[in-house]
C-alpha cells in the first residue's frame, strides 16, 4: 500500500526530522545539564522565529511520516484497504498536525505564557 | 461410476511445457490466425516440471569460427552411428543456429559469454568442435525460465496439473479429434477437442532403477501414441549416463547426474578396491564417450557383484578438495546437501538412465501419420539414432518445438471444424484409467521398485536375447499384478497414488517395447549393447526398428536407413577438413 | 543392516484451502534422506491420500517447496540431519500462498506477480539479428547477472512477513527480476519496469526485512535487488519531479 | 488462514532490526500526541505544565524517558540505515550496519539518560 509518491514523501519527512531529532535531543542534555526550569525553555523559545521554524517543520515533517508509517501498519495488521485506509491515514496526519500545532504555539508563540 | 468428462474446445492443444511444448506455443501465437485459441496443458506446473529445465550441460550449434552446420551433422550421424534420420538430423543442426538467436534475442536469455563478448562455447564429449553454448552448469533453467516468462504473459489457456490420458481418434480414425485428460487437481475428467494437438511429454526412461529425469516424466506419451497405433521408431535406444549418486533405494536422490565435466576434469573412478578400472575397457579411460563408461562401471559391478556395495566410486580429492570446490560448486554443494563430500571423500555412483532416442515417427515438419497430431522433443524419434550427442537434447527440442508449432499454425488454416472422436475410444480410455479405483487398494510403490529391478537387469546397460526375453516376462507379470492393485476412490483430488499408478501403466507398456525392439535388433550400437551380438554390423546395411500396436499386439519391424544426405564412410565436409577442432586436452 | 531401523516423528499438515490440521506419521530413518524422501515415503506407505509437489529432486525447479519446523525449504534438497529437532520434524505447506491440498501450494499469484513486475523480457533483436555481444565483467552485466539463477521456488516469498499483511505486494521474487531485466542492455522497457515496481504493490513496500536473502536457497540476494529498484525509482523521481 | 498452518520462524539480525523499528515508530507515534498535548499546557495551564515537570523528576519517570530517547534514536539510525542501503550504491554488510545503528543509538540515549541522572 505505499507507492512511490508516499514512498517518497515518508523518506523525504524522515530525512527532515533526522538533524531536527537529534538537535532536539542535544538542545535537551543541554538544557538538563544547565538545569533549566521549563520558564526558563520557554522564555528562550517563546519569540523566536528560529524555534518556531525548527519545531514548525518537525510538527509538519512528523504529521506527515507517522501517518504514512501507521497506515502501512494498519494496512498490514488489519488488512485495511481503500478509502478506509485513506480516511484513517488523513486522520492520523490532521490530528497530529492540529495537535502538533497547538504544542508549536504553546512553546514558541511571543508572549505566549 | 458415470463416466463423467467435461468437454473443452480450443484450436492448437499443447501437451507439456519443456522446450518443445513451450517454445510451440510461442510459435503457434506467431503463426496462427489471430483469434485462434491456443491451450498449453502440462502433468506439472507451467516450465517448472519435465527435464528441459535440468539440463546442465548445454545447447549445441555451430557458430562460426571454423564450426559449420555440416560438421555438427556429421558429429550427430557418428555419434548416432548412421542411425539417425538424415533429413531430420540436418533440419535440427541447421534450425539450431537460428534458435540460439532466437532464444538469445528475442526471449531473453543470456548464455555465457568470453571476455570479448562473444559467446562462449565448448565442447561435449564426441564432438569435433566447441560448439556447446551454456549458462554455467545451470543452462536448463536459464532457457526454461525465460520461455515460461513469455507462454505466462501472453494470452495462452493454461490447464495446469493436467494430465494426457488418451489421445481420441474420430470415427473413422483418419484424424485425431482431441485429449482425454485428468484435471489432477480435481480428479475429474475433461475431454479437450483440438483442431491440432502436439505431443511434447518428453519420453523420459524412468522404468529404470536408476534414472536421471524429472519425477513427472514416465513415457505418458509414447504409451498413448502407441494405444492410438502411431508407429515409433527406436524404441530400444535408452541412453544411461555413466554417473548417476546412488543415495540408496528409499531416495529420490539416487540416480540424479554428477555432471560429465567431472571426468573430463580428471576425476577418477575406481572400484571398491580402490583401485582405478575404466583403462581395462578404453584407452580414453575416464574421459571415453557415456555409453562406454556406462558399460566399463556396469562391468564392473557385475564383476564385484556385492549386494552391500552396488556402486562404484568418483574421486575428485586427488584435485585438490579446494580446486575442486571451486570448480564445482553447485555440484559440490548438491552432494553436500544430501550428505557427500564429493570434493574430499568418495561418493558412489551407477550408471542411470538419462535420455530417451525412441520415438514418434515424424516428418521433418513434426507431423504423424495421424492427422491433427504432432510430436516434438524427446517424445519425436529419428534426430539422434542410436545416441544423442550431449548438447543435442535442448537444441532437438527447441528447434521441433518451434517447428510444431509454425506447422500447427499454418495448418490450421484449412482446418475448418473441430472434430467428433470416437466415443468408444474415448469410453475406452476413461475405464482404462479408473480401473484401479474398482479395486481393493493396495501398494502401488512395490510394483514400481520391481519394474525398475527387473528394466535395470534385464533390459539395462547390457543386454542379451535371454535377458530380453527374461525381462517381457517380469513386465508381463508386473502388469498382471499392477491390475489387481487398487487404489481407494473416496478422494482424486490430487490423489498422487492414482497417478502413480497411471505412471506405472505407461511404464509397463513402454518397457515392454523396449525390450521388444532391443530383440530385433540383433548388433550393438551406441546406446544398444547385446553381449550376444557385441559387433555393430555393417554400416550400409544399417537399419531401424520400427514398433507398432495392433490390436493387443506390439510388432516390431525393421527399415533401412536411407542415407540421404550422406553415405556410411563418406563426409559432407570439404576435402581437407581437419577431422577436429578442439584443441587436444 | 542392524535389523532395527530408528525412526522419525514426522507432523504433516493435511488439509484444503477450507482448513485442515497437523497429522503425525513414523518413518523409518534412513543414512541418506532428504524431507522429499519423507514424504514420498508416508505417500507411498502410510497414507495413499498425502499431497505434495516435486519435479526435478535436485534443486533446479522450484516445486518442491515447503515449510520445514517453520522455515521454507526445498524439500528434495534438505537433508533430514539437518533440520530434526530429536527425533522430530514438522512439515506444512508453503506460507503466504493458497493451500491446494496437503503440501501442495497454488503458485498461480506468484507467477501472475512474477509477469505484474515486469517479468518478461522485451526483445530489442530478433531471430535474424546476430547475438549481441556483452561484456560479462560490465557491471551493469554482473548486477543482471546476480539474480539469474533464481529457480522461482517462492521461498523468498514464503519467508517475507511484508507479503503476509500486504496482498499486493509484488514479492521479494519479482521485484528481483524485475531488476536483473532493468539491468540487462538487451531488455527493450527498461522505463517500463520502473513503472512496474512503483504501484502499490511495488517495490516500496519492502521493509528491508531480509528473510528473502537469509532464506533463499541459492544464496541469491532479493533484498539488495529491490533496494536497486528503490534507488532507481528515487533516482528518477527526483529527475522528473515526480 | 494461512498463517494458522505453522508458526513461522525467522529471527535474524535484519528480521529483528525491522521489528525494533516498527516497534520503536509505533511507540513514537503513540507517545508523541501525548507529548504535543503535555506542552500545549503551557498556552493554556502553565501551573500544570510545571506540576508535570516535577513529577518528571522522580526516578521510575526518568527511566521511562530514557526508553523514549532510546526508542527515538534507534528509529532514527535504523531509519537512516534503510535510507543508506536503499539509496547509497554501495553493498553493504547489512547485519554490521544494522548493528552499529543500534550501537550508536544505545550511545546517544545512554548519554543523554547519564547527563539526565
Ligand atoms: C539431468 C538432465 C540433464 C540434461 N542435460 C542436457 C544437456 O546438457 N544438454 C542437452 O542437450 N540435453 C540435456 N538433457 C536432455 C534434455 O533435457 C531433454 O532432451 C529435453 O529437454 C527434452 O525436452 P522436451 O520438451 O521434449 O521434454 P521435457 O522438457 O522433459 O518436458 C516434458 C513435459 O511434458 C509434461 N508431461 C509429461 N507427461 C505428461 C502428460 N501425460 N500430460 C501432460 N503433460 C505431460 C512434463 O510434465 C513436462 O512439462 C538433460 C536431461 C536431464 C534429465
Ligand atoms: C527523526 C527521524 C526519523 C527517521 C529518519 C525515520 C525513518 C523512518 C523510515 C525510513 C521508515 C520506513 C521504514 C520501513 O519502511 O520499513 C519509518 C517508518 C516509520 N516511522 Fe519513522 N523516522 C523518523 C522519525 C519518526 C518519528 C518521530 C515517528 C513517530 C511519530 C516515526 C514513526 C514511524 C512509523 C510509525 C513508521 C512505520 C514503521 C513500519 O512501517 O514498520 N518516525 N521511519
Ligand atoms: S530468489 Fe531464491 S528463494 Fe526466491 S524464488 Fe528465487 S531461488 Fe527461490
Ligand atoms: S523479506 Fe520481504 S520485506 Fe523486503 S527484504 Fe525481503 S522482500
Ligand atoms: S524437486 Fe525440483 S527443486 Fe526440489
Amino acid at each position: 500500500m505505499l507507492d512511490l509518491r508516499l514512498y517518497m514523501l515518508q523518506r523525504i519527512s524522515a530525512l527532515v526530522m533526522a538533524p531536527l531529532t537529534l538537535g532536539h535531543i542535544a538542545v535537551m542534555i543541554y538544557a538538563v545539564q544547565g538545569g533549566l526550569s521549563a520558564e526558563e525553555i520557554l522564555g528562550r523559545t517563546q519569540g523566536s522565529a528560529f524555534w518556531f521554524l525548527f519545531y514548525g517543520s518537525f510538527v509538519l515533517a512528523v504529521s506527515v511520516h507517522a501517518a504514512i508509517g501507521l497506515r502501512v501498519i494498519v494496512h498490514e495488521t488489519f488488512g485495511l484497504r481503500g478509502v478506509r485506509l485513506t480516511s484513517v491515514t488523513w486522520g492520523i496526519g490532521l490530528l497530529l498536525l492540529s495537535l502538533g500545532a497547538q504544542a508549536l504555539v504553546a512553546v514558541t508563540w511571543p508572549g505566549a505564557v | 461410476m458415470t463416466r463423467d468428462i467435461e468437454w473443452h474446445d480450443t484450436d492448437i492443444l499443447i501437451l507439456g511445457t519443456g522446450g518443445a511444448g513451450l517454445f510451440a506455443a510461442l510459435h503457434a501465437q506467431q503463426a496462427a490466425p489471430t483469434g485462434t485459441r491456443i491451450t498449453i496443458a502440462v502433468k506439472g506446473l507451467i516450465g517448472k516440471c519435465g527435464c528441459t529445465r535440468m539440463v546442465q550441460g548445454g545447447y549445441n550449434v555451430a557458430l562460426g569460427t571454423g564450426d559449420t552446420v555440416a560438421r555438427h551433422f556429421m558429429d550427430t550421424i557418428e555419434g548416432g552411428k548412421w542411425l539417425p534420420n538424415q533429413e531430420m538430423a540436418w533440419r535440427l543442426c541447421e534450425q539450431a543456429v537460428v534458435r540460439i538467436r532466437e532464444l538469445e534475442n528475442e526471449i531473453g536469455c543470456f548464455f555465457d559469454r568470453n571476455p570479448d563478448g562473444t559467446l562462449h562455447q565448448k565442447a561435449f564429449a564426441g564432438q569435433t568442435a566447441d560448439r556447446t553454448v551454456h549458462k554455467g552448469d545451470l543452462t536448463g533453467i536459464e532457457i526454461i525460465n525465460r520461455l515460461m516468462e513469455q507462454v505466462l504473459s501472453r494470452p495462452v489457456e493454461k490447464l495446469q496439473e493436467h494430465r494426457a490420458i488418451g489421445l481420441i481418434p474420430t470415427k473413422d480414425g483418419s484424424a485425431l479429434a482431441g485429449v482425454l485428460m485428468i484435471d489432477m487437481r480435481t480428479g475429474r475428467f475433461r475431454f479437450v477437442r483440438a483442431k491440432t494437438v502436439l505431443m511434447a511429454t518428453g519420453g523420459g526412461p524412468t522404468m529404470y532403477k536408476y534414472h536421471t529425469p524429472s519425477g513427472d516424466k514416465t513415457m505418458d506419451g509414447l504409451a498413448m501414441a502407441l494405444r492410438a497405433g502411431l508407429p515409433l521408431r527406436d524404441m530400444e535406444m535408452v541412453q544411461f549416463h555413466p554417473t548417476g549418486l546412488l543415495a540408496g533405494e528409499h531416495s529420490r536422490m539416487t540416480g540424479t547426474v554428477l555432471e560429465e565435466g567431472l571426468r573430463g576434469a580428471g576425476g577418477q573412478l575406481l572400484n571398491a578396491a580402490g583401485q582405478r578400472f575404466m583403462f581395462d575397457y578404453d584407452d580414453k579411460g575416464e574421459r571415453a564417450t557415456r555409453d562406454v563408461v556406462s558399460r566399463g562401471i556396469y562391468a564392473e559391478m557385475r564383476k564385484s557383484n556385492d549386494p552391500d556395495q552396488v556402486g562404484m566410486f568418483i574421486s575428485m580429492a586427488h584435485l585438490g578438495p579446494d580446486t575442486v570446490r571451486k570448480k564445482f560448486t553447485g555440484m559440490v554443494k548438491r552432494c553436500e546437501d544430501s550428505g557427500f563430500d564429493l570434493a574430499g571423500g568418495l561418493v558412489e555412483v551407477v550408471p542411470t538412465a538419462h535420455y530417451f532416442m525412441g520415438g514418434v515417427m515424424v516428418d521433418v515438419d513434426t507431423r504423424t501419420a495421424l492427422e491433427g497430431l504432432y510430436v516434438a522433443g524427446e517424445d519425436a524419434g529419428g534426430a539422434h539414432g542410436s545416441n544423442r550427442l550431449g548438447g543435442n537434447g535442448v537444441a532437438n527440442s527447441t528447434v521441433y518445438g518451434g517447428i510444431a508449432g509454425d506447422t500447427m499454425g499454418k495448418d490450421i488454416r484449412s482446418m475448418r471444424c473441430l472434430r467428433d472422436p470416437d466415443d468408444a475410444v474415448l469410453m475406452a480410455e476413461y475405464d482404462r484409467a479408473v480401473h484401479p479405483l474398482r479395486q481393493t487398494p493396495d501398494l502401488v510403490q512395490p510394483l514400481r521398485n520391481r519394474l525398475q529391478e527387473a528394466m535395470w537387469e534385464d533390459v539395462g546397460v547390457m543386454r542379451t536375447a535371454d535377458s530380453m526375453r527374461r525381462g517381457l516376462d517380469r513386465i508381463a507379470g508386473i502388469r498382471q499384478d499392477l491390475m489387481q492393485v487398487g487404489v481407494a476412490s473416496d478422494n482424486l483430488a490430487f490423489n498422487l497414488t492414482w497417478h502413480d499408478w497411471l505412471n506405472m501403466a505407461s511404464l509397463c507398456d513402454v518397457s515392454d517395447v523396449i525390450a521388444r525392439a532391443g530383440l530385433a535388433r540383433e548388433n550393438s550400437r551406441g546406446a544398444h549393447f547385446r553381449e550376444d551380438y557385441p559387433a555393430p554390423g555393417d554400416m550400409k546395411a544399417s537399419y531401424f526398428t520400427i514398433a507398432q500396436q495392433a490390436g493387443d499386439k506390439v510388432n516390431v519391424t525393421r527399415e533401412a536407413v536411407e542415407f540421404s544426405i550422406v553415405k556410411p564412410g563418406e563426409t559432407i565436409l570439404p576435402d581437407g577438413e581437419p577431422e577436429t577442432l578442439v584443441a587436444a586436452q | 543392516m542392524d535389523g532395527q531401523k530408528d525412526t522419525l516423528e514426522v507432523s504433516v499438515w493435511r488439509g484444503t484451502s477450507s482448513g485442515g490440521d497437523f497429522e503425525r506419521y513414523e518413518v523409518p530413518a534412513e543414512e541418506n534422506q532428504t524431507i522429499l524422501d519423507v514424504v514420498s515415503w508416508i505417500q507411498h506407505y502410510a497414507d495413499a491420500t498425502l499431497t505434495y509437489r516435486f519435479a526435478c529432486r535436485v534443486g533446479m525447479c522450484g516445486s518442491c517447496a515447503m515449510m520445514v519446523n517453520g522455515r521454507p525449504r526445498w524439500t528434495c534438497r534438505t537433508h533430514v540431519r539437518k533440520v530434526l529437532q530429536g527425533r522430530r520434524v514438522e512439515i506444512a505447506p508453503l506460507r503466504n500462498l493458497p493451500v491446494i491440498k496437503d503440501l501442495a501450494a497454488d503458485m498461480d499469484v506468484f507467477f501472475d506477480k512474477w509477469v505484474a513486475a515486469g517479468g518478461a523480457h522485451a526483445p530489442t533483436a530478433g531471430r535474424n539479428d546476430p547475438i549481441p555481444p556483452v561484456d560479462p565483467q560490465d557491471s551493469t552485466r554482473v548486477t543482471a547477472s546476480a539474480g539469474i539463477e533464481c529457480i522461482n521456488c517462492a521461498i523468498c516469498y514464503a519467508a517475507c512477513d511484508t507479503v503476509t499483511g500486504n496482498a499486493d505486494y509484488l514479492g521479494p521474487a519479482a521485484l528481483q527480476r524485475a531488476w536483473t531485466l532493468f539491468n540487462d542492455s538487451k531488455h527493450d522497457r527498461r522505463a517500463g519496469i520502473l513503472d512496474a515496481v512503483s504501484g502499490s504493490g511495488g517495490c516500496h513496500n519492502c521493509h528491508s526485512m531480509g528473510s528473502c536473502t537469509v532464506f533463499c536457497p541459492n544464496d541469491l540476494d532479493p533484498m539488495s535487488a529491490i533496494a536497486g529498484l528503490k534507488r532507481e525509482t528515487s533516482r528518477r523521481f527526483w529527475r522528473k519531479g515526480g | 488462514m494461512a498463517g494458522g498452518r505453522m508458526r513461522p520462524s525467522r529471527a535474524h539480525p535484519l528480521w529483528l532490526a525491522y521489528v525494533l523499528h516498527r516497534v520503536s515508530g509505533l511507540g513514537l507515534a503513540l507517545f508523541l500526541p501525548l507529548h504535543f498535548w503535555v506542552l500545549s499546557w503551557a498556552l493554556t495551564q502553565p501551573q500544570k505544565l510545571n506540576q508535570f515537570l516535577s513529577f518528571a523528576e522522580q526516578p521510575v519517570v526518568k527511566i521511562s524517558e530514557f526508553g523514549l530517547v532510546f526508542l527515538l534514536a534507534v528509529h532514527v539510525f535504523g531509519g537512516l540505515r534503510l535510507m543508506a542501503m536503499e539509496w547509497l550504491p554501495w553493498s553493504a554488510p547489512q547485519k554490521t550496519l544494522a548493528a552499529g545503528a543500534v550501537g550508536v543509538a544505545f550511545l546517544v540515549s545512554g548519554t543523554f539518560f547519564l547527563q539526565v541522572v
